[in-house]
């Protein structure tokens, strides 16, 4: 009975800090910190420890019936854990974070609040035991981020809302048809019985495949994929931890790790590839990957670029769960953690710039290694891990892919991802060269756009120190990968499963 | 289907203490009423205290366990019959929930409203009145029994609409009051075609004795053309927005999550009972539902005081219990059963939170002095709590996980699919969609930070508190779905 | 004789029915109105139901009655409303709103004739032996349509009562005086009384408050209820 | 105890460079400010040391990481172990050669110019940082560890390239990092597929699966050309030429000695030389290698004779000599039983190569600050490491015959003679350099001298010897001198080279073309990169109407929605006409209702 008590407090640490930061007032900026922390330390150490007692064998799982036929399902296994705690992990650093960065600004209140109600909902779509469950965390998720990305209250934060709440809830409604009507075909499906719909017969497969584009068109909102990326690079507006939250390990990882849990939990990694599915996945993801990748290229902001390399990024994962074998798995697995990492590194240098400079067009990073020289190490770390360069994660979700591809009998799928790898390079690598070798307003020339000295370092340590944690930690999973527990250990052990009976 | 209502083919009577708890329920509340309005609460608490919901909560667990009963009464010549099972025993108690909800939430508001003492005295009785006959609505077996039980909840509820008695509140509630009577006209008309061919007026015997054919077809179309008129689906809704308006914001909770339900729950009774059969008449109501969803919605996307939107959004919701129809009569087992809880769990989570909508955007409106939407800009940082509670609500009523109104879509959806009934999946889809346009467009105001400030009253946190109670009773009820519905599945409630 | 005087009665009925809907001075209908619920009165003690005919005498007639010259003003010493209806719906709303109601009336009387197993034609000559039966339909159809076309809240109100007698009539011609009959007919009574009343004091609220007597706003021209 | 030895000895080879990098921030931010150090002091030259000491006492050894990265595997075998060797010799002197070199920036540094200090900080930071990523290439047997050495050394040395911040450093380095991160690209889908046909991660995997699969040959094609941008293949090399001339000249000494050989280490890793089992699609594309080697040996010598600068000669002569390299790479798969000897001749190449063009380039810039010396010692001097290339004596010589005797005995002497063709364009070539830098040199004299025990002159002084007594010093076996009587054969080239220099010296006084204007540097580059300017105009205009279209099309749709959100007025008319009309509507409703039923029963 004790395996059900640590789903439950692992999501319950978040519910709960977000009604206990709902109930203290606006002024008590002393007790919401204490609470955002120690609630984020609980819920890693819950995690923590679940992932530990997985490795023993143990099980965590805790269920009620909610209607005939349907439960309400949290299970922790290997798969699910590795997304909590990423999520949990990327929490604890987007928290210290958004304290630095909203510190005297209005609403605080409000924005952690929603923000702690974001991060239960990842876990719970992280923990979710079947799709009914997941289904439910994941609209929870729209509905949490969306107060955070309107937070500024300016006419484009709204705007950006209303864009992001169209393509969000139209998703999770033909999300939701989808799920029924697989529902109705088989009743329910625990992710991990891939039997059940393997053991259908051949004439369920139109009704199958139609349910899978249901699903993957649901999914496909969350996880940016070409055409249904158009909220990502609008919901910019947000503040740079929300955009980080919501590109790293809240939104866009929801719909990918949605997209997972479909094609290897419930189809089934051997039916989808029967049904011919994995082909489309494939096709789209490559569209994903080189439409986003160009359209960054063209970008003249910072946040805009690192949304569309968010776009081509994410559909990496999508891409590794077409390909069809163990490698192709690991890669999937593998991203899904490792762009969260370097993507929140970005996202928290393109906020430090913003906050300590206000630069936010890529033009005025000119000399700003020389102001900010670890802010701008961390991006350089984060910007070389997304062209593919080792020690940075980057390199081996690229590696697994490539191989992957071939072992999946398309290797042209490398062209891509070589086409990716140099479009990430044409826009990263000026960016880099601006950082470190121009001439900036530290060297005498011209100004920064609207210089603050918020610390003692070069930013303040709120901003600073979770920067550069996710850069050392998206170095260090490279470097250390073979490590037990590294992301690609536990991302192995997945696949194993997945593919040894 | 007469089981499904509880109706039993040979009527026994109530044991005495549960015959004893049933008087207590029908004939405390307009006694309670009564001294009310003698000695007006000035706190929520003693309103509270009222113990109803546990008598009734008993009764539940009786059915529960026991089985319903189906008891004939006898009055003078008449033989008039009530019936207990599961659903009437939860929607009694629903009913009850609500009311003491809404009557603790009038004490605050009165205060808050600073409404004169004398007006606000009438409305114990008419809430008193109002509970009676909704129970008795949710109780009778017998035509007769029910046409007292409309009529009388029609006249308490136009009678609390006035209160307010402001010269639109009076329009409105005039129009209500001629509509209520005609409707009830058109019903008694139905029942006389049917007393005539069939000479008799209880359900459970009717049900068995009522062979389909034009006479009945009639008389179920008359009956249910009242009936939709008061229970306020389109196209014969358009009085209850100006309704709505200008009413108190309680009994504005009350009308729109209850009263304009018990007339569906009347009309869907008659059609399983009487005409089972009935396919084609069954999609035009569906069709009738389908309109409304979007009429509903569409209106309250576009309105422009925050209380119209709640009162076409009710108008929209009522339309998705209208799918029942269709997805009931001559329709498999399997999905009838579906449909069924689907029906029920969005009545009772539209209830709630509706309730709880109506309350949280009464505080809005008392806090900020204005009705309209863009008055409303700058409350998320001045009003988090009602805000909450609306935004809770708004939940249920889109359907969004985890609330009840998601789980009753689900069921509907899953219903719709399995029988193969494509056109209500999407009116399904659309309504949520317009359901969400119209509810972030009121939160769309809220976070507007460049507003004018305006001096936002004070309320009592108990005002609130009672709103968010519910709002969150209406969410927890999405996961807590099966304890209700195991109870409401043909054959559940039976040991 | 005991064919003609049923007969007799439901033309009175009729007539005065007509007469209290036509009429658009208002103090005459209302009084038309007290004549036919004593008529009314008078035909359930006809049809064996004494004590229906006493409350609808005392309800029908009297506080009905009652309401209604209250709303007109009658004992106040406000002035009421004007005592003439001088609204005009507009022309091609009135044939529509007739045909409707006529349409209304045949599905009635389509139900009853089947009921009976007779044709709607020979309804009317069954109204030889049921004479409240026809009566009745008549009333009510003629009740529906000035619900559906007058727009003087008053007249509505009067409108609203006559439909309700009308149906009154079709029930006990076409069930007889049982006790659900009868039972039916009087909380049917009651709440027509309370209806009228309630309309009544909303009628003079109304009027001295805004001085109208239709729910038609300004700003919706030439419409009406 | 040995291999313990051994891996921390690799680790500190491997380690010492980046924490000497890593210094060099932790420094700066300690440091009070206005108060400035030395960046470049001794300690900061020590960085190769480790590596150095590594390679010449460190028997062969394997060291096996589990936990890195994908399962690090990291050797000394007997071809690393040279090219470890020169690698960190040249690496060593070149560092000491740059304090004396960067020495003014630091005198400008302590007067307080922000801008210089920034620069030798970004110098002393990077040096070190590429130098770890050339030691871990060589020693590295996994794939990863191999690419990322790679890809730290591609990418730092983008700094030192840039060093001087001038236009013309940033057109070099833009060429330097254009093509490198083709090459990158190139590399990464070579190393993929090839890998993931065999799921192998070491080297030596790579080369067995390479050499059996389906389509191996096309595996090999992209490795060759990825690693051939950093080796300068014919057409692959623009950047040399205009990245050399603008680095800092010791950087244009390890870029031109070390860095371009990582190319060969690719090649030598992951192309299947010397493979009998390979098939003849490789002896195919070693015919085309063996084609574009000596396009570039002798291409580039006529190229380069054109040039003005002497670094751009210097670099021109490193395409030919690595085409030279790339012919006999190419030897491997023609002639896979000649390999075991040829591919020691090609090690041995290399080294010389690499010391000698390093002590060319460290000559370039003893020629712009000449020490204390007679000009006549200085000069000839100067011509010895320019003899040894052009293979007249030294390491040079030796080299030559290295390679000479392996083909003529598997019967390539066809090859030899055009190799000896190229080896006449070398010699042109060390006679315009050597006369480029006299040029220049005369008005240095004039400017002032500086002393001989400085870096600089030293750093100099150690690579001729280096250089001289490669064969003598390298861990590679003894090499074989050539018997006298082959001398002549040897020589001729040497001679004609002389001769012909003069000649043309002679015919471009007497009739002076300005050549050099019309062949600037970096040959291709320029109309391709004309040609890219003009595509990317061409695009654009597509591009730029797929944007308008895009945003015509959103525009349509919200202006679509804002007209239908004002259709919507006519809902809310509609609302009021269903309220005056509710009692008729109640009444069609029952009919319509009863009907249906009716009509469809």
């Amino acid at each position: 009975m004790t395996g059900a008590w640590f789903p439950l407090a692992a999501l319950g640490s978040s519910l709960l800090a977000a009604v206990l930061i709902f109930m203290l007032p606006e002024r008590a900026f002393r007790a919401r910190t204490l609470l955002n922390l120690g609630a984020a330390v609980i819920k890693l150490g819950v995690v923590a420890w679940m992932v530990w007692g997985l490795r023993q064998g143990r099980e965590y799982a805790v269920e009620f019936p909610v209607m005939e036929g349907m439960s309400f399902v949290l299970r922790a296994d290997a798969l699910g854990i590795m997304f909590a705690g990423l999520s949990s992990l990327l929490w604890l650093c987007t928290t210290l974070y958004a304290i630095g960065y909203l510190e005297d600004s209005p609403n605080r209140k409000r924005f952690f609040g929603f923000f702690s109600l974001c991060v239960a909902s990842t876990l719970g779509i992280s923990l979710a035991g079947n799709l009914f469950t997941f289904l439910i965390f994941y609209e929870l998720l729209t509905l949490s981020t969306y107060p955070l990305v309107v937070h500024r209250g300016t006419p484009k934060a709204l705007a950006a809302g209303a864009v992001y709440l169209r393509f969000t809830l139209s998703a999770g409604l033909v999300l939701m048809i989808g799920m029924v009507a697989l529902h109705g075909l088989v009743g329910d499906i625990r992710f991990g019985e891939r039997e059940i719909l393997a053991e259908l017969g051949a004439e369920r497969h139109p009704m199958l495949v139609t349910i899978f584009v249901a699903l993957i068109l649901g999914l496909g909102v969350k996880a940016a994929l070409v055409p249904l990326h158009g909220w990502l690079p609008r919901a910019m507006v947000a503040p740079a931890p929300v955009s980080a939250l919501l590109h790293a390990v809240a939104v866009v990882k929801a719909g990918a790790f949605g997209i997972v849990r479909l094609v290897h939990d419930v189809y089934g990694i051997e039916l989808s590839h029967q049904l011919g599915l994995l082909h489309g996945l494939v096709a789209i993801a490559t569209v994903t990957i080189l439409y986003g990748s160009l359209r960054a290229l063209a970008q003249q902001e910072l946040k805009p670029l690192l949304a569309f390399s968010t776009v081509s990024q994410v559909a990496y994962i999508v891409l590794g769960v077409g390909l069809f074998g163990p490698l192709g798995t690991i890669a999937a697995l593998s991203h899904l953690l490792h762009q969260g990492l370097m993507k929140i590194t970005l996202f928290f240098c393109a906020g430090n710039y913003a906050e300590e400079l206000g630069i936010h067009r890529i033009d005025d990073l000119d000399g700003a290694g020389r102001r900010m020289p670890l802010t701008s190490l961390a991006f350089t770390v984060g910007a070389l891990g997304m062209v593919g360069l080792p020690p940075v994660v980057g390199f081996f979700s690229k590696w697994y892919l490539g191989t992957g591809a071939v072992q999946a009998g398309m290797p042209w799928v490398i062209a891509v991802l070589v086409a990716s790898s140099l479009l990430n390079a044409a826009y990263f690598l000026p960016l880099l060269h601006r950082l470190w070798f121009r001439p900036g307003p530290d060297h005498g020339r011209g100004e920064w756009p609207g210089e603050r000295r918020l610390g003692r370092f070069e930013t303040s340590g709120w901003l600073l120190w979770p920067t550069l944690a996710t850069a050392a930690f998206s170095v260090l999973a490279g470097v250390l990968a073979g490590m037990p527990f590294s992301p690609l250990e536990w991302a192995t052990r997945v696949a194993i499963e997945e593919y040894l009976p | 289907m007469s089981a499904w209502f509880g109706l039993a083919a040979s009527p026994e009577a109530f044991p005495p203490a549960m015959m004893a708890a049933l008087s207590l329920a029908l004939l405390a509340p307009p006694l309670l009423g009564v001294v009310a309005m003698r000695f007006p609460p000035r706190h929520p608490a003693p309103v509270v205290a009222v113990a109803l919901p546990a008598i009734t909560l008993w009764l539940l667990t009786a059915v529960a366990a026991h089985g319903g009963h189906h008891a004939p009464v006898s009055l003078g010549a008449l033989d008039l019959q009530l019936r207990l099972d599961a659903l009437s025993a939860l929607l009694l108690l629903l009913t009850q929930l609500l009311m003491l909800a809404s009557a603790a939430y009038a004490v605050g508001h009165r205060q808050a409203a600073r409404i004169p003492r004398r007006a606000a005295a009438w409305l114990w009785p008419l809430l008193g009145g109002l509970t009676t006959s909704l129970a008795l609505i949710w109780l009778a077996a017998d035509l007769l029994t029910l046409y007292a039980a409309l009529e009388l909840m029609g006249l308490c509820a136009v009678a609390m609409m006035l209160l307010p008695g402001q010269a639109d509140a009076l329009a409105a509630g005039m129009r209500y009051l001629l509509f209520a009577l005609v409707g009830s006209l058109a019903w008694l008309l139905g029942v006389a075609l049917l007393l005539g061919a069939w000479g008799r007026l209880d359900l459970a015997g009717l049900s068995a004795t009522v062979e389909p054919g034009p006479v009945t077809w009639i008389a179920v179309a008359l009956l249910s053309a009242g009936l939709l008129l008061k229970a306020a689906i389109f196209p014969l809704h358009a009085w209850l927005a100006p309704v709505h308006g200008s009413a108190w914001p309680p009994v504005s909770a009350i009308h729109g999550a209850l009263v304009v339900k018990a007339s569906f729950f009347i009309l869907l009774q008659l059609w399983l009972l009487l005409i089972p059969g009935q396919v084609a008449g069954a999609w035009v109501l569906g069709g009738l539902g389908s309109a409304a969803v979007l009429w509903g919605g569409l209106l309250a996307w576009r309105a422009r005081g925050l209380k119209q939107v709640v009162a076409f959004s009710t108008v929209g919701q009522l339309g998705y219990l209208l799918l029942a129809f269709p997805l009931l009569i001559g329709t498999s087992e399997a999905v009838a059963a579906l449909a069924w809880q689907g029906t029920w769990l969005q009545l009772a989570g539209h209830a709630l939170a509706k309730a709880a909508m109506f309350m949280a955007a009464g505080n809005l409106l008392l806090a900020t002095g204005h009705g309209g939407l863009a008055e409303l800009a700058g409350t998320s940082r001045r009003l988090p709590l009602a805000l909450m509670t609306f935004g809770i609500a708004a939940v249920t009523l889109m359907g969004l996980p985890p609330s009840a109104g998601f789980t009753a879509k689900w069921l509907l959806l899953q219903a719709a699919l399995l029988a193969g009934q494509w056109p209500w999946v999407l009116v399904l889809a659309l309504g949520s969609l317009l359901t969400a346009a119209y509810v972030f467009r009121v939160f769309r105001y809220t976070f507007v930070e460049e507003a004018p400030r305006h001096d936002f009253r004070q309320l009592p946190v108990g005002m609130d508190l009672i709103a968010l109670l519910l709002a969150l009773t209406a969410l927890g009820l999405g996961l807590a779905a099966d304890w209700p519905l195991a109870m409401l599945r043909p054959g559940g409630g039976e040991p | 004789m005991s064919a003609f005087v049923p007969l007799v009665h439901a033309g009175l009925l009729v007539g005065l029915a007509l007469v209290c809907l036509v009429d658009r001075r208002l103090a005459r209908a209302c009084l038309a109105f007290i004549g036919f619920a004593l008529m009314m009165a008078l035909a359930w003690w006809h049809l064996g139901a004494p004590w229906l005919g006493l409350a609808e005498a005392l309800f029908g007639a009297l506080f009905t009655g009652l309401a209604l010259l209250h709303a007109l003003g009658t004992w106040s010493r406000e002035p009421g409303p004007p005592s003439h209806d001088h609204f005009l719906r507009r022309r091609r709303q009135v044939p529509i709103r007739l045909l409707v109601a006529v349409a209304w009336a045949i599905l009635v009387a389509m139900g009853v004739g089947l009921l009976l197993g007779t044709g709607v034609v020979e309804l009317l000559a069954e109204g030889r032996r049921r004479p409240l039966l026809p009566a009745g339909l008549a009333i009510m159809t003629l009740g529906a349509w000035a619900f559906a076309t007058h727009t003087h809240l008053l007249r509505r109100l009067l409108a609203f009562n006559l439909l309700g007698s009308g149906i009154f009539l079709l029930l006990a011609g076409l069930a007889g005086a049982r006790a659900e009959v009868q039972a039916l007919i009087l909380v049917g009574l009651v709440v027509a009384w309370l209806g009228t009343l309630l309309g009544a004091v909303l009628i003079r609220r109304l009027h001295a408050l805004e001085s109208r007597v239709t729910l038609v706003a300004e700003d919706e021209p030439g419409g009406g209820e | 105890m040995t291999s313990l030895l051994f891996a921390a000895g690799l680790w500190l080879a491997l380690l010492w460079p980046l924490a000497l990098a890593l210094r060099v921030p932790v420094r700066a931010a300690l440091a009070s400010p206005g108060h400035s150090r030395r960046l470049l002091d001794g300690l900061w030259c020590t960085a190769p040391l480790p590596a150095l000491g590594l390679a010449m006492l460190a028997p062969p050894g394997q060291l096996v990481l589990e936990w890195w990265m994908l399962g690090g595997v990291w050797e000394l075998d007997g071809l690393r172990r040279p090219l470890l060797a020169f690698t960190a010799l040249l690496w060593g002197l070149a560092g000491f050669h740059a304090r004396g070199y960067l020495a003014p920036e630091q005198a400008r540094l302590e007067a307080g110019d922000g801008s210089a200090g920034g620069r030798l900080q970004r110098f002393a930071l990077l040096w070190p940082l590429t130098l770890a990523g050339n030691l871990l290439l060589i020693v590295a047997e996994d794939i990863a560890s191999f690419y990322l050495g790679f890809a730290v050394m591609t990418f730092a040395a983008y700094g030192l390239v840039v060093h001087a911040g001038t236009r013309d450093a940033r057109v070099g380095g833009l060429a330097y990092l254009v093509m490198a991160v083709l090459g990158e690209g190139l590399i990464l889908a070579g190393l993929l597929w090839a890998a993931g046909s065999a799921g192998t991660l070491t080297l030596g995997g790579l080369r067995e699966a390479i050499a059996a699969a389906q389509q191996g040959v096309w595996m090999a094609v992209l490795l060759w050309l990825g690693f051939g941008v950093k080796a300068g293949v014919a057409g692959l090399h623009l950047w040399l030429p205009l990245a050399h001339p603008v680095a800092p000249t010791p950087a244009s000494a390890v870029l031109s000695g070390a860095m371009v050989k990582a190319g060969l280490v690719g090649w030598l890793g992951s192309l299947p030389l010397g493979d009998p089992g390979a098939g003849e699609a490789f002896a195919r594309l070693g015919r085309v290698m063996l084609v574009a080697g000596l396009l570039a040996a002798l291409g580039a010598a006529l190229y380069g004779v054109c040039q003005r600068h002497p670094k751009a000669v210097l670099a021109y002569s490193s395409v030919s000599q690595m085409g030279m390299i790339t012919a006999l790479v190419a030897m491997g798969l023609i002639a896979p039983m000649a390999w075991p000897a040829i591919s020691a001749a090609v090690v041995l190449f290399a080294a010389h190569h690499g010391l000698t063009k390093g002590a060319l380039f460290l000559g370039v810039s003893i020629g712009e600050h000449p020490p204390r010396v007679p000009a006549w010692l200085l000069w000839s001097l100067l011509a010895l490491p320019a003899l040894s290339l052009a293979g007249a004596l030294g390491s040079g010589l030796a080299t030559k015959w290295a390679f000479k005797s392996p083909l003529y005995e598997s019967g390539h002497s066809g090859v030899v003679a055009w190799l000896s063709l190229a080896a006449v364009g070398t010699t042109a070539l060390m006679a315009r350099a050597l006369w480029r830098q006299w040029q220049s040199g005369v008005q240095a004299r004039r400017d002032g001298l500086i002393p001989l025990a400085g870096p600089m002159p030293l750093a100099w002084l150690g690579m001729l010897l280096a250089a001289g007594t490669l064969p003598w010093w390298l861990p590679l076996g003894r090499p074989a001198w050539p018997p006298v009587d082959e001398l002549p054969g040897l020589l001729w080239p040497v001679a004609l080279g002389v001769g012909l220099a003069v000649a043309a010296a002679w015919a471009a006084r007497r009739w002076p073309w300005h050549l050099h204007g019309r062949l600037p540097p970096g040959d291709l580059w320029w109309p391709l990169a004309a040609a890219w300017w003009g595509c990317r105009g061409r695009v654009q205009g597509p591009m730029a109407w797929l944007g308008e279209t895009r945003a015509v099309l959103v525009a349509c749709l919200v202006e679509g929605e804002r007209r239908w959100k004002g259709r919507l007025v006519a809902v809310s008319r509609a609302e009021g006409w269903l309220r005056r009309h509710a009692a008729v509507l109640m009444m069609v409703i029952a009919i319509v209702l009863a009907m249906t039923m009716w009509g469809t029963a």
